[in-house]
């Protein structure tokens, strides 16, 4: 099939002139440090579009008209920003244990990094490929939870305290549906890899494979998902109009900026894995028999596709954040704890049954199979 | 009345009682509390709520004045005056056993007037730092800034609260409280907080998420306006007003007009009374919006309090075309208004009208049915209507709790009595009873206004006053509804043109004096809930 | 080459925080460099080849179990507060203990150090493999252990319901 | 059985109620925004013509304004914003005469109020729309509102001619009037003038 647009013919062409003209070990730096100059690139320029786009959707949601100071529609805004936050003074604040109020900002973006860099952007655009793609989203990323407690902790303020205790009880309750949620995947795929269970849902989207149990579990996967990125109706931790910032509040300049980009990175992160998990990844719609239509799919270039399913998660966390008030910790635990769990673990079952059973989507119509 | 005084003969064989336009009653100080007992507890008719206290200085005395209502009926009033002429160290009896409202404004008393009340749990200076010289409503006080000078250096707090009781066998035991245990865990609410809507500073002790206690810290933004009132002419004071509840600039401006207009018998010309009307209903409109929003905001949906700026844009927009004011708006002044309608006014209201009545059915798709928000509301914050009574929790907030006390209906004044209108009352007493209370008070509004716009006679807009306004010798209440409850004027003159005392009835004070109790076991954030569903406005508090 | 130059950073990481872990004066640091040896740790299995176990590393240790250390840590104590320094006579008994462990942990790994390189499967495991060797009954299966464990979390559960509800 | 009940009702009317609230925002979405872009719109900015900015002391072409430095603004003043200062001319006929010298305002302090406009007797000052008033130091604040060089504008006919100084001697006769503000009843309207009241002398009742 023509795929003019693909990554992967420029990279193939790369590596083959590099292999081409010296010894493998420096081709394989070179390579390393492009893929990871790459990586640290798109993570920062991904957080700036949308640090963008979250200001002027929210914007619209609100009768507003966002950022339009900064270049044409302020475009330029979240740039302008970026500059600031680098050139402000990090305060140094007393009483406080310097080390680990320097090392929490740390955790959490090497936290998001590490998830980050095994996502797949598109065809042969990853990073790295896992046979344990799924485990390992979920173990890197409870990384971050020790970043924001250590920053409640070492920040010596009440607020912050509160901030990180609320944040610790949130992540790890949802944690628990945001790996169940992903499980239910696993099951109907037999795959943990993310390659894998792309190439599987070729025809038919893992969320329409499972038809029932696999719409449940991309809701709660987006609710908890949600939850643990602690945005919308979950910010407790940093719950603006009860803690003031919550465990950020005594950071400034870099360490604030840290933080803050973390936290769009990681909603980022929520939406890419759950498009690849539940919407086909990079993979074109495609409808079997009609080669006419697959062909000019394909002509779309996968990552335009990954990015495209990505936004349209990430435009609908904005819409849920902007349209709720804040749950109270006990309203947040419980629905965790008496609705989305139970609700998962029944949902896991119903999983198990329609896999045994054949009554997945591909098992009854065996032309959507791959 | 007459079997009141009877009761009060029975009781207190010497006190004096005087029949002006209030039954007034002057006491000796140790008798007041048992006559105010007597008062509260009359079955028929209990005098239990109180509605003013207010602090004087007689010149020869220091005393208190109570002005007590009825709670069933809003409009039976009763002063009670006492004092003593001890001016080195005044002591009164406290009534904050029988009023729980009592206990803040004793204190405000005590900072400013020096008067120490017996009993009274918590004699700590409302306001005022301990370490204040001079007491300012004192006719004698020494403004001098050198003997108050400004300190730049951080104070810690002392949660120690020094009091005065009275034993069993009649004597007075002067000691120390502590207001917090050693190891209570306290965060500072305020007075830097985005949700204390003001300079406000509660010191909470936490347990875990859950409120144990509650110490309120206010004065951070005192003006002294009652003291400033003294030295100014009437004209002068009504710009005062405007900045006490800013909100309700113009309903607390009409309150003082009115009791200007009272006492110089001065009558208002009906075209003024209808503009006066509408721009108080668009006025509680605009604030019920604000509180809305800020509630909404409080919760945490921050998309809802842009939707209710929104809507109050169009208030102030008119507002600003009437009288060039946005929300200081200068409209009222003594005689009448300031500024006749503009043109368009009738017009831009009607149309106003039914867009604000699309937008409320906005409001409950989007929050009032809101699961979430249900769950940070129903059930929280609850306040009894005997609670609500005896803090003095009026206005919206006090009708949630089922307490009809809106003076609209129990002492019209302006063009109250003409128009139709519900009294909203909700017997819950929780958040969700105040938030659905301010939205069906907007409502009634709007039903007010829609029966006023089209009927504005003409003639003139203010009646012809004296270029120096004196007042006759004597003291004079003025009740209104104001946005967040009943709010007062108090003016003893002597005949000046300035008043010899100037007190305001802040109906936020008494939304303040009831969150210890009404947030003691709830969580941190429904705390912050609470304080948006009672709505307070702190420069209401720090006169 | 390039492995083993990160074997050895990895190596003296591990080495060097756990020291730090146990000489350091405050409980909260401890943990943090507690977390950098797990971590360390996961970076040896992951230069292994053995993706799975790296990734259950960091789940169980670094995301579990630390998060409930420094939990527990922030609940009890206060910031800044210095750990006491043990009685003499309790580090003369824990310098005996670690240099007999050392002796022991270091007996088996210069006996078996050779066998080691023999035993160990350079290729990834499948996942699937572990899964039903973990629910397996056979040799070398390990359901039975499994279920222990399962029992003795359900102890812990047990035992921490009833301390709680003292309280 | 009821608990069950009673727990999916819960669920789906909770769901219900939240897909509510996101159809609010998704059809806020569309609408056109109300918020105004400040600088941009400078030219189309409608301020109220009621809407008080500035105090302003209008001159006609001749360099002649209004004010006879009786200082009623000045007591009435509830901040103390206004300073007049007066200055005693010769008049040709040799009388004595006050006239103004300088006529100074502090926007700094002044909250207003308006009652300085509405009790000036000859009409003499007026707020504007003016609404761009941020300086970089509050003494900018301070305004001179007489031109220089300005004078007096000599009365028109229909005014009577004496009622200027009817003030004048009040004010002059009696120190213990000269603290009396005069609240003078008129109404200042400059969309419509025609109601106001056509009085502009203060006579003491």
């Amino acid at each position: 099939m023509l795929q003019p647009l693909e990554l992967t013919n420029l990279l193939s062409w790369l590596d083959t002139t590099l292999r081409d003209s010296m010894p493998v070990f420096w081709v394989l730096l070179i390579e390393f440090v492009l893929v990871a100059v790459a990586l640290l690139a798109a993570y920062a320029i991904l957080a700036i579009i949308l640090i963008y786009a979250e200001r002027k959707i929210t914007a619209f949601f609100q009768a507003r008209f966002g950022p339009n100071r900064v270049g044409i529609y302020g475009i330029l805004q979240s740039i302008a920003d970026v500059i600031k936050i680098l050139l402000k003074e990090i305060i140094r604040i007393n009483n406080v244990d310097r080390f680990l109020f320097f090392a929490a900002p740390f955790f959490m973006i090497v936290a998001s990094m590490l998830t980050f860099g095994a996502i797949p952007f598109g065809k042969m655009l990853h990073a790295i490929d896992f046979n344990i793609g799924v485990l390992y989203v979920t173990a890197v990323s409870s990384l971050g939870i020790i970043g924001v407690l250590l920053a409640g902790w070492s920040s010596n303020n009440k607020y912050s305290m509160i901030g990180a205790m609320r944040s610790g009880a949130q992540f790890v309750s949802y944690e628990l549906s945001a790996g169940f949620a992903l499980m239910t995947i696993v099951v109907l795929t037999g795959t943990m890899s993310f390659s894998e269970m792309i190439a599987k849902q070729e025809f038919c989207w893992n969320i329409f494979n499972g038809h029932i149990s696999s719409i449940i579990a991309f809701v709660i996967y987006l609710i908890s998902g949600h939850a643990e990125t602690n945005r919308g109706p979950f910010d407790l931790p940093e719950a603006e109009s009860e803690l003031t910032a919550g465990y950020h509040t005594e950071y400034s300049g870099l360490q604030f900026g840290f933080f803050y980009l973390a936290e769009y990175l990681n909603m980022f992160i929520i939406a890419s894995i759950a498009t690849t998990v539940f919407l086909g990844g990079w993979m074109p719609i495609q409808i079997p028999g009609l080669d006419g239509f697959n062909q000019v799919m394909w002509y779309i270039p996968s990552y335009a596709w990954f990015f495209g399913k990505t936004g349209v998660l990430i435009f609908l966390s904005l819409w849920v954040r902007w349209s709720f008030p804040r749950l109270r910790i006990d309203q947040l635990l419980n629905l965790e704890w008496k609705y989305l769990l139970p609700i998962n673990l029944v949902n896991i079952l119903i999983m198990v049954i329609l896999v045994l059973a054949g009554l997945t989507l591909t098992d009854l119509f065996p032309v959507l199979a791959p | 009345m007459e079997n009141i005084k009877k009761l009060i003969l029975n009781t207190i064989t010497d006190a004096v009682i005087e029949d002006k336009k209030i039954l007034t009653v002057t006491v000796e100080p140790n008798k007041l509390h048992l006559l105010a007992k007597t008062l509260r507890d009359n079955a028929a008719m209990p005098f239990d709520f109180l509605v003013k206290l207010i602090g004087m200085d007689w010149g020869e005395k220091l005393g208190v004045i109570y002005l007590l209502a009825s709670s069933t009926d809003l409009s039976k009033e009763i002063v009670l005056k006492t004092g003593t002429s001890d001016r080195e160290n005044p002591l009164l009896y406290s009534v904050t056993d029988l009023f729980e409202t009592a206990h803040f404004n004793e204190r405000e008393v005590y900072a400013l007037l020096g008067i120490r009340f017996i009993n009274n749990p918590d004699m700590r200076k409302f306001f005022l730092n301990a370490d204040w010289n001079g007491f300012p409503l004192r006719k004698d006080y020494d403004a001098n800034p050198e003997l108050n000078p400004l300190s730049l250096e951080s104070v810690e707090m002392i949660d120690t609260a020094p009091r005065i009781m009275e034993n069993a066998d009649g004597k007075l035991i002067e000691e120390t409280v502590n207001i917090f245990e050693a190891d209570d865990y306290i965060i500072n609410i305020g007075p830097q907080h985005p949700s204390t809507h003001g300079v406000m500073h509660f010191r909470t002790a936490l347990n875990g998420e859950i409120v144990q206690k509650i110490d309120v810290h206010s004065g951070y933004i005192h003006r002294g306006i009652e003291k400033l009132s003294e030295n100014l002419t009437y004209p002068q004071i009504l710009h005062f007003t405007d900045r006490l509840d800013y909100l309700s600039a113009n309903i607390n401006r009409h309150a003082l007009c009115m009791c200007v207009e009272k006492a110089a018998e001065i009558e208002v010309p009906d075209r003024a009374q209808y503009i006066r009307t509408i721009m108080d209903e668009l006025n509680r409109i605009d604030s019920h919006l604000l509180a809305w929003a800020c509630q909404t905001n409080d919760l945490g949906a921050t998309t809802a309090f842009i939707y209710g700026m929104r809507e109050r844009e169009i208030i102030l927009h008119i507002f600003e075309k009437t009288c060039g004011g946005r929300l200081i708006i200068n409209q009222n002044v003594i005689g009448g208004v300031m500024f006749d309608i503009y043109n368009n006014f009738q017009k831009d209201v009607k149309e106003f009208i039914p867009y604000m009545r699309e937008k409320l059915k906005e409001y409950d798709r989007f929050f009032t049915h809101n699961v979430i928000a249900l769950g940070r509301m129903i059930g929280i914050g609850n306040l009894s209507k005997e609670d609500a009574i005896s803090y003095a929790v009026t206005g919206p907030a006090g009708r949630g709790s089922g307490w009809s006390c809106d003076i609209r209906k129990h002492q019209p004044y302006s063009l109250y009595d003409k128009v139709d209108f519900k009294e909203i009352i909700r017997t819950e007493g929780d958040s969700y009873a105040r938030y659905l209370n301010r939205l069906d008070e907007i409502e009634q509004s709007l039903h007010i206004i829609e029966q006023l716009i089209d009927n504005i006679p003409n003639g003139e807009i203010l009646a012809k006053t004296k270029a120096i306004i004196k007042l006759p010798v004597g003291e004079y209440f003025q009740r209104i509804e104001a946005c967040r409850g009943e709010f007062g004027v108090y003016i003893e003159s002597r005949g000046d043109k300035t008043p010899y005392r100037m007190k305001f009835r802040s109906p936020s004070m008494a939304l303040v004096s009831v969150m210890p109790l009404i947030c003691k076991g709830e969580k941190i954030s429904d705390f912050i809930g609470i304080g948006g569903s009672m709505d307070y406005v702190i420069p209401d508090i720090d006169r | 080459m390039a492995e083993q130059i990160i074997f050895y950073i990895l190596a003296a990481l591990i080495a060097v925080f756990s020291v730090l872990a146990v000489t350091s004066k405050q409980i909260i640091r401890s943990a943090t460099y507690l977390l950098f040896v797990l971590l360390g740790t996961a970076g040896l299995y992951l230069l292994l080849g053995y993706h799975y176990l790296f990734a259950v590393q960091i789940a169980v240790y670094a995301g579990g179990v630390m998060v409930l250390f420094i939990f527990a840590i922030l609940l009890t104590n206060r910031p800044g507060e210095n750990v006491k320094a043990e009685r003499k006579d309790r580090r003369i008994a824990a310098g005996i203990t670690s240099v007999a462990g050392l002796a022991f942990c270091g007996h088996i790994i210069y006996w078996n150090v050779n066998k080691a390189y023999t035993l160990l499967v350079p290729a990834e495991q499948k996942v699937q493999d572990i899964g039903l060797k973990l629910m397996g009954t056979e040799k070398y299966q390990y359901l039975l252990p499994f279920e222990f464990i399962s029992v003795l979390l359900l102890a812990c559960i047990v035992g921490a319901i009833m301390i709680a509800r003292k309280r | 059985m009821n608990s069950i009940i009673t727990y999916f009702k819960g669920l789906f009317i909770g769901i219900k109620s939240l897909l509510f609230g996101m159809s609010v925002t998704w059809k806020e979405l569309w609408t056109k925004k109300v918020t105004q872009q400040y600088p941009e719109n400078r030219k189309t900015l409608v301020i109220s013509d009621r809407f008080r900015c500035e105090l302003t002391m209008p001159h006609d072409i001749n360099n002649e304004h209004a004010c006879t430095a009786c200082g009623i603004c000045q007591m009435n003043c509830p901040n103390g914003t206004i300073n007049v200062l007066s200055a005693m001319i010769e008049t040709e006929d040799g009388k004595k005469k006050k006239i103004l010298d300088t006529y100074t305002w502090d926007m700094g302090m002044c909250t207003f109020c308006n009652l300085c406009v509405i009790t000036c007797p000859s009409d003499a000052i007026s707020f504007n729309n003016q609404f761009e008033n941020a300086v970089f130091t509050r003494s900018k604040l301070v305004q001179t509102l007489n031109h220089k060089g300005s004078k007096l504008r000599e009365k028109k006919k229909e005014v009577k001619p004496q009622s200027v100084p009817v003030v004048e001697d009040k004010l002059t006769s009696s120190k213990e009037q000269m603290i009396e503000p005069l609240v003078e009843t008129k109404i200042s309207t400059p969309s419509d003038k025609s109601i106001k009241n056509p009085k502009d002398n203060t006579t003491e009742n």
